[in-house]
């Protein structure tokens, strides 16, 4: 039940199936606030895809527009990083990867950048069932913009200013598994065990993985307002109010069981109940992955770990039949038709 | 002040003859089924040597409201809309009245006799038909009829005109390709309305198909096919789309052909994507995606989808990233005029997106140049690695024109400054955004590309030469200087103006796009009726290149003729001459903005006007 | 070349004193809470009626990044950014010594002892200080030390100022407000400041800050807030927003307003509605919404929204609807620096949307002007019946600025041509696109207005004087001039530009928005230094009028000054002179865009270059 | 089993509660392809204002682009009307009720609009529970760009050109549910009675009321190619091909019980299920609504009838807590604060 800080892991001296080491796929030093939950998902990006041993260079990053975006700068730099704009990274990685179908596909959203701005890119990427590891770093609130609601911002939750919103939460996972995605899963950034083992999953994965993580945003939901707040802010709330000082926090770490619900104390002092599914759950039935989040739903409870898979399904490179190389490096002869082609059209337009 | 050529006067003594150089316009209603019938009458007239091109002047909804295609005859090879109609086929009884009262006087009217239309005024000449009753000849089946009607009309008027019954029957052949049963009834329809025209109307007016010899070698093409050829030949690989009047058909054309021509031979399979995006915003994304990954990729759209792409388009500016869009303007503003043309978007789309952008533009006239610029533009996209966008327009992307077969694309095509493993070995310090070159132009790598340091991060926020993030006032200044000298560098890399100068001439005429074939048309009126010589410069690309000053300096008055309100390119022009203040006086306007393409006769009036002011 | 006056030089023979003329950058890193300490420096010097203005220079991220807050002092008044930075208190290991390398000479060095910084350069006084050291006799706690070491430096530049301690403890309970405990330990941290200074460091800087009395009245503002304020003074009721760098505090402003002086006394309930909308696309679509229902409407935003919005605000255009947008900008293009200023989106929202549309912009220049045009945009945009745009900045928005307090607004506002049922009984057939007026503007009616003949059909497609759908060349022609028309009536109904002659001034300058403060303080440079006399023509919105051909007429040489690469206000003030093409010779830029907000020393040195070219 | 033709009702004599002849609730001409089903739901809007007794000059009617979206101007003449841009008359709605909450918003779209381009602003309209009832005349294609598909194309259906679509249809009614909306209702626009009920059901609710109704599209749905085609097309295939002639349908009447499952021939010899919720049906359990429209899916019926409802959930303008009258209109002295207000203001930043 308890949640303690965390060091970050030292660099190990193994290599990996491809004889790289864990170092090769780190990224640029980050620019977060400290303790922000997307440092561990980029952490835990860098340990699965060691462990799962992907070549750098065969990694395309995406992202769109936020903290959670700014990420893909963080890992993996022998990979081309995208940062496209705001709400709109899954046509930007539509298009790579139709470009180029041997590219891993990796993108970083936030919840602002995919539910508020950006759902409706989401919802047709999962309709298409893109080739992507899709991975949401949720914290319910536009972290770069200053704490602001987004569309996961669950109901009745109170922001600094003492705003409450009074909007029902998407639930990203729900939609996923409704609207098409063939890999959904839900966790929580202080979980790297669970974490990692879903993104080497999502990473074997050839469809539409979404990765819906919880990430909790240190600065902007730890109100001094709340009952709940933690209590090195609340003994001082005069003072910091206002000041724009944002206090430094460790990155929370939990670690629980198949089948077990977990209470998980955030920095501002409220807490979310986590859920981690049964052993046993098989995901391939969508109807009960389903049923399962509504379940949780009611509950309250944060459902975690593999929700649905379907492996059968045809991604949107195999729909639409291309060639097996990359299209964007096609040679002259195969892309242009011969002569005898324009010939023909001409002949027809006589 | 006739451009006609009246033939046969003198011998005769009898009504003049009008050979070769009219137009005929059938008035119909949208979705019942004309379209193939006015097909086959302007193939038949295409047949017979005669150039011909069409204009469809449809409404923005699927049936039931007006329609009127216009099939202009011309001997001289005028494929600009000729603004009077000469022979009028009034089968819409919504509008026939109407039609019938714009006539000019001496004008023919083939009509569906029911509507009683000979009343209606007594300086045309009549041509009652009962083509419903005479439908009933053809078929027993009544909504089968309506159709027929249709092609009973070109039985009539290609009677009345003297058109070979044998090419209206190729051009049937033509239409509905191998189909027998639709091939014998067409054909049923045709001789139903020949014999009708033959027994019962008696001919007097005076115009007359006669075979020539000026087809020969000549298509009939829609700039988006056009534009899709030119694509397909060039290696696009990647298409998204969002449909849109009137740039779907140009992705639709292009699916059609790679289909047929870009199916790997050993597996089957596709050598190219295409997807229809979830709107306008998703169709630029998924290009920009795909241009950033090394595909040569484009999108189609027009005015409301060019506004939604403007964020995207600002940081394909900015992280430069190759990309194709094709504007096919229609009018504007807003939802405006979906179905009607215009070159609206000339200033919006230089401009589109904020901060401090301009890109480049081409300007295609023809669907030849829609067929060339197909390549060019891809070749411009990757070797600037910036957006392109070509401005064709409803007007060309839509209607029917004649034009010499394309030519095979023989040269290889410019894939611009990409580094991959090999190529990058030999570079010592690459930066993403480096001007090694001192054009402006840095070298990229792609996605994918198998070397330890090929890998850069692609941002649209503040960036340095190693595309590390920055907030530094000297990278970012750095950085826009350099795009300025890019920008510079394409002044002479896209296709410069085409000049016509006449010895002489003390006016220059600037045009562009569509507006093309009104001022080569308008110029003939010009010399011929008014004794004015016009030199022509016909801009082609934007940004501009010196040819254009050097043009205005020649002359005393400039004017540039466009389809907008507001001057567009003219306020292009005066700000690229802003430095030669004394060219500015010389400069003025054209303008036909209403949705109807512009017309010689109308350009000539308003040319002869501002030459020669009334007192 | 500097404009510091150097007092008590005459008088003690000792060291020169810089008497209230100069800048104190504080650089500190980011969520380090120092923004108090900030305020509470300036506000004190703001009490000792020292006129003073606060500008921020912080980075796109939220912690752990190099921030520059510097706070200037100037007796004369100037608010601009002064160039050159006198006091450094350097309390970021990440830039300490690139801050200190890039001061001029003279300058002085507050820092954090642990820093070692003085083996740097020895031509700037050093003042080391152990701010962590002393942090530990004001509190126990570790991490609130981090922040009272940032009150204790404001103790000490005080001490080295001359900063009474009283108007420091006054600033401190005005920053704190009520909060005693607050107020007490941030004393507390003052003093220790202050006494180290006193005991540990000598003196040996120029700078001093001596009571005036230039601060009485004046209030220090953004003009983000202000803008929120003249907005709620002006009878705003639908607010909608995207949160954006630097836009979103105008509406956070205007909700903590509203939340106090908008809620109906009677029933507690709002008398306003604020949506955050899921993008800015919504966000713009709800306040057309919204104006088309009557209500002062407005949204916030920055380049990425204002390019989102392209689509809408050509319906805004078109079917004519009042909306008021804040475009508050940043570095562009794409998502350039969002956290640095900007007037780089001139021509591309002054031209939104594609085909021919053209918009009303306002250009507030100060936060008084913010307040004013809060409620000038709602007059404009509802009498003309189309988006209107107040195009602040970064600097404006979001900086601390001195004004005189603003006037409470007597005037009834503008709610221009709407007729209510009553009113609308009295007209004769009335039409929705109609110019009964001859001015261009039509009458409309709301939606729920109680009469059979108020409803009419709001579309973005084409429509005749009667809103009806209409294909119609002549229609279209007809709306599209009245449309044009419409625009010239409002040449003279927006703000015109503000003069400022000078008799014998043989060169002009031209500014706007921001630019304007480095302008003002430029001239005076120019007179002083180099008895260059300028007049000045301040642009306070587009489209423009009459006298801007005027002024630009009477001088030799006329600077248009502003903060973009491609000199965007030049090109449009090309274009409104192109018919008097002498004029535009007379015509050149002065650019500045890197970023950081103009300054006077740059452009009086770029003015002095191009006065007085190097042979 | 049998689908009728029905012929226009005969205006009737009499006046509603208000007075008003059904004639005074009547629109433009359409110009709509006869026998489209979206003329169908335009008579049956102004059977249902006229019956439900509307005072037409307090109705908004908004639209995006589409064929669908052109019919506001086919119904209720004497009332606002707002054809807004394609795919955004979500957010044009929620100002216009901002602006004035006495409004009666109703909001006809298409499927194009709604839930290709539309998405984004219809998840969100939903989340809001704004006030409007919200009309898709899902028709599975773009009839006025001609026929492409849209997102809610049925897996599997074909085109005219011979294109198959192989995306997953958005089922919106399980969206609407999911997230958000307060009364959610599918019907046929071929069943008069249903439609008209359900329309005045929705006329009486106080939050997002969402009527997904099928509305066929007769010209770009009657495709030759499919082995289901209407007679008469197949027929003479050959001879209709290419020619853009529009065959002219009559509208599909069906008429069936609650509880009973009816198949529907269209006008391309094809056909769809129909099943009408049984009478006892409780629509106020969402996790029941959301059951059954799993299960209907699942049997490639549609559930029709009213699905879900919530009258209990504030709707956006309560959530606001904003005056009672309309914002647009308040007297200036209601919304300009007394000087003594910006004297205070001035006060705290002197
Ligand atoms: C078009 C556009 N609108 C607004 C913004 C401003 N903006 C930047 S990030 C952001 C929200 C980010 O929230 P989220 O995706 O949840 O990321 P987080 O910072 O919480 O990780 C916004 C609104 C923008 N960059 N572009
Ligand atoms: C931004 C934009 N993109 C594309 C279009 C072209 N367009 C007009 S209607 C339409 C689709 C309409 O489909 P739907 O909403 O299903 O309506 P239907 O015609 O089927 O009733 C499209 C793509 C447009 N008007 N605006
Ligand atoms: S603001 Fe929140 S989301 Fe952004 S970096 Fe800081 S903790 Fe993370
Ligand atoms: S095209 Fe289809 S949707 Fe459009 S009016 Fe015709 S039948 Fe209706
Ligand atoms: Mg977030
Ligand atoms: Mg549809």
């Amino acid at each position: 039940m308890s949640t303690t800080a965390k060091q970050p892991p030292a660099p190990p001296k193994k290599v990996n199936r491809l004889g790289l080491a864990q170092a090769d796929y780190r990224g640029k030093p980050s620019t977060l606030c400290k303790g922000c939950g997307h440092d561990s998902i980029s952490n835990q990006l860098i340990k699965a895809f060691y462990e799962y041993g992907v070549e750098p260079h065969r990694v395309a990053k995406l992202s769109g527009i936020g903290c959670s975006s700014k990420t893909p700068a963080y890992f993996l730099s022998k990979s081309h990083g995208f940062n496209a704009v705001h709400g709109r990274m899954p046509s930007v990685a539509t298009g790579a990867v139709l470009a180029n179908r041997d590219l891993v596909a990796v993108g970083v959203s936030g919840d602002g950048d995919t539910a508020s701005i950006g759902i409706g890119q989401f919802v047709h990427l999962l309709r298409r069932n893109l080739p992507i590891v899709y991975i949401v770093e949720n914290n319910g609130v536009y972290g770069l913009t200053k704490g602001q609601f987004s569309a996961t911002a669950d109901l009745g939750s109170k922001l600094k200013t003492g705003v409450v919103n009074e909007l029902p939460a998407v639930d990203l996972c729900g939609l996923a598994v409704e609207l098409g995605a063939t890999y959904v899963a839900r966790s929580f950034a202080g979980d790297p065990k669970q974490v990692v083992t879903l993104m080497k999953g999502a990473f074997g994965h050839s469809g539409t993985a979404v990765l819906d993580i919880i990430s909790p945003c240190v600065t902007f939901n730890n109100h001094a307002g709340s009952t709940k707040s933690y209590t090195w802010g609340k003994e001082n709330e005069e003072l910091i109010q206002d000041v724009g000082f944002v206090p430094f926090f460790d990155e929370i770490d939990v670690d629980y069981d198949e089948g077990e619900a977990k209470k998980v104390k955030l920095h501002d002092g409220s807490s979310i109940i986590l859920k981690k599914l049964e052993r046993d759950y098989d995901p391939t039935n969508r109807r009960k992955a389903l049923e399962l989040l509504l379940d949780s739903d009611e509950k309250k409870q944060f459902l975690t770990g593999l929700i649905y898979l379907d492996t059968k399904k045809e991604n949107l490179i195999e729909l639409l039949d291309v060639v097996d190389e990359p299209l964007a490096t096609l040679p002259l002869d195969r892309v242009r038709p011969p002569k005898s082609a324009l010939d023909d059209v001409m002949e027809s337009l006589k | 002040m006739s451009t006609q050529t009246l033939v046969g006067e003198k011998e005769s003594g009898a009504k003049p003859t009008v050979v070769n150089d009219f137009s005929i316009q059938v008035a119909t209603i949208n979705g019942s089924g004309s379209q193939s019938s006015n097909s086959v009458l302007m193939r038949a007239i295409f047949q017979m040597g005669v150039p011909v091109s069409g204009k469809n002047l449809f409404p923005s909804n699927i049936q039931g409201l007006p329609t009127w295609f216009t099939i202009r005859a011309s001997k001289d090879s005028y494929i600009a809309r000729k603004r009077d109609v000469d022979m009028l086929v009034a089968m819409n009884p919504q509008t026939a009245r109407e039609d019938v009262q714009s006539l000019k006087p001496g004008s023919a009217v083939v009509y569906e006799q029911s509507l009683g239309l000979d009343n209606v005024r007594d300086d045309v000449v009549f041509y009652p038909v009962p083509f419903a009753e005479l439908a009933k000849d053809v078929i027993d089946e009544p909504r089968l009829r309506k159709l027929l009607a249709n092609m009973i009309y070109v039985g009539v008027v290609g009677q009345l005109l003297s058109i070979e019954k044998e090419e209206i029957r190729a051009a049937i052949t033509k239409q509905f390709k191998a189909k027998a049963k639709a091939v014998e009834l067409n054909v049923k329809a045709i001789n139903v309305g020949f014999d009708y025209a033959e027994k019962k109307l008696t001919k007097a007016d005076p115009l007359e198909i006669e075979r020539m010899n000026e087809t020969a070698g000549k298509i009939l093409i829609d700039g988006n096919a056009a534009g899709a050829l030119g694509s397909m030949f060039n290696g696009v690989t990647v298409v998204t789309w969002y449909p849109i009047t009137p740039s779907s058909s140009l992705v639709e054309s292009l699916i059609d052909y790679m289909k047929v021509y870009r199916i790997d031979e050993k597996t089957g399979k596709a050598t190219f994507a295409v997807v229809q995006a979830e709107d306008e915003l998703a169709a630029i994304g998924m290009v920009l995606g795909a241009g950033w990954a090394g595909a040569r990729s484009l999108t189609s759209t027009s005015g409301p989808g060019i506004s939604l792409m403007s964020e995207f388009v600002g940081l394909g500016y900015f992280a430069e990233i190759p990309a194709v869009i094709w504007n096919i303007q229609r009018v504007g503003p807003s939802t405006g005029l979906p179905t009607r043309t215009a070159q609206g978007d000339v200033l919006s789309t230089y401009l589109l997106s904020h901060g401090d952008t301009k890109h480049i533009l081409l300007f295609p006239s023809s669907v030849a140049e829609c067929f060339e610029f197909g390549g060019t533009s891809f070749d411009l996209a990757e070797r600037f690695q910036t957006p392109v966008f070509v401005m064709s327009d409803l007007d060309l992307g839509m209607n029917i024109w004649m034009s010499d077969a394309f030519e095979y694309p023989e040269k290889p095509i410019d894939r611009g400054k990409v580094l991959d493993a090999e190529a990058l070995a030999k570079v010592d310090d690459w930066g993403r955004y480096k001007d090694v070159d001192g054009d402006g132009i840095p070298h990229r790598t792609l996605p994918g590309t198998n070397h330890p340091g090929a890998a850069y991060f692609t941002r649209g926020s503040g960036h340095n030469d190693y595309a590390e993030y920055t907030e530094r006032p000297e990278d970012y200044e750095k950085t826009m200087m350099r795009l300025s000298r890019k920008f510079d560098t394409a002044r002479n890399a896209v296709p410069g103006p085409v000049l016509d100068e006449v010895d002489g001439a003390k006016i220059g005429l600037i045009g562009y796009g569509t507006t093309h074939w009104a001022i080569v048309e308008s110029r003939d009126q010009l010399r011929n009726e008014s004794d004015l010589a016009a030199s022509y410069l016909r801009i082609r690309a934007l940004p501009f290149n010196d040819e254009l000053e050097a043009f205005v300096s020649k002359y005393d008055r400039v004017y540039v003729i466009e389809q907008n309100r507001d001057a567009q390119m003219l306020q292009l022009i005066r700000l690229e001459l802003a430095h030669r203040p004394e060219l500015l006086a010389k400069l003025s306007s054209v303008l036909h903005f209403a949705g109807h393409p512009i017309d010689a006769r109308s350009v000539t009036e308003e040319l002869v006007a501002q030459e020669y002011p009334a007192e």
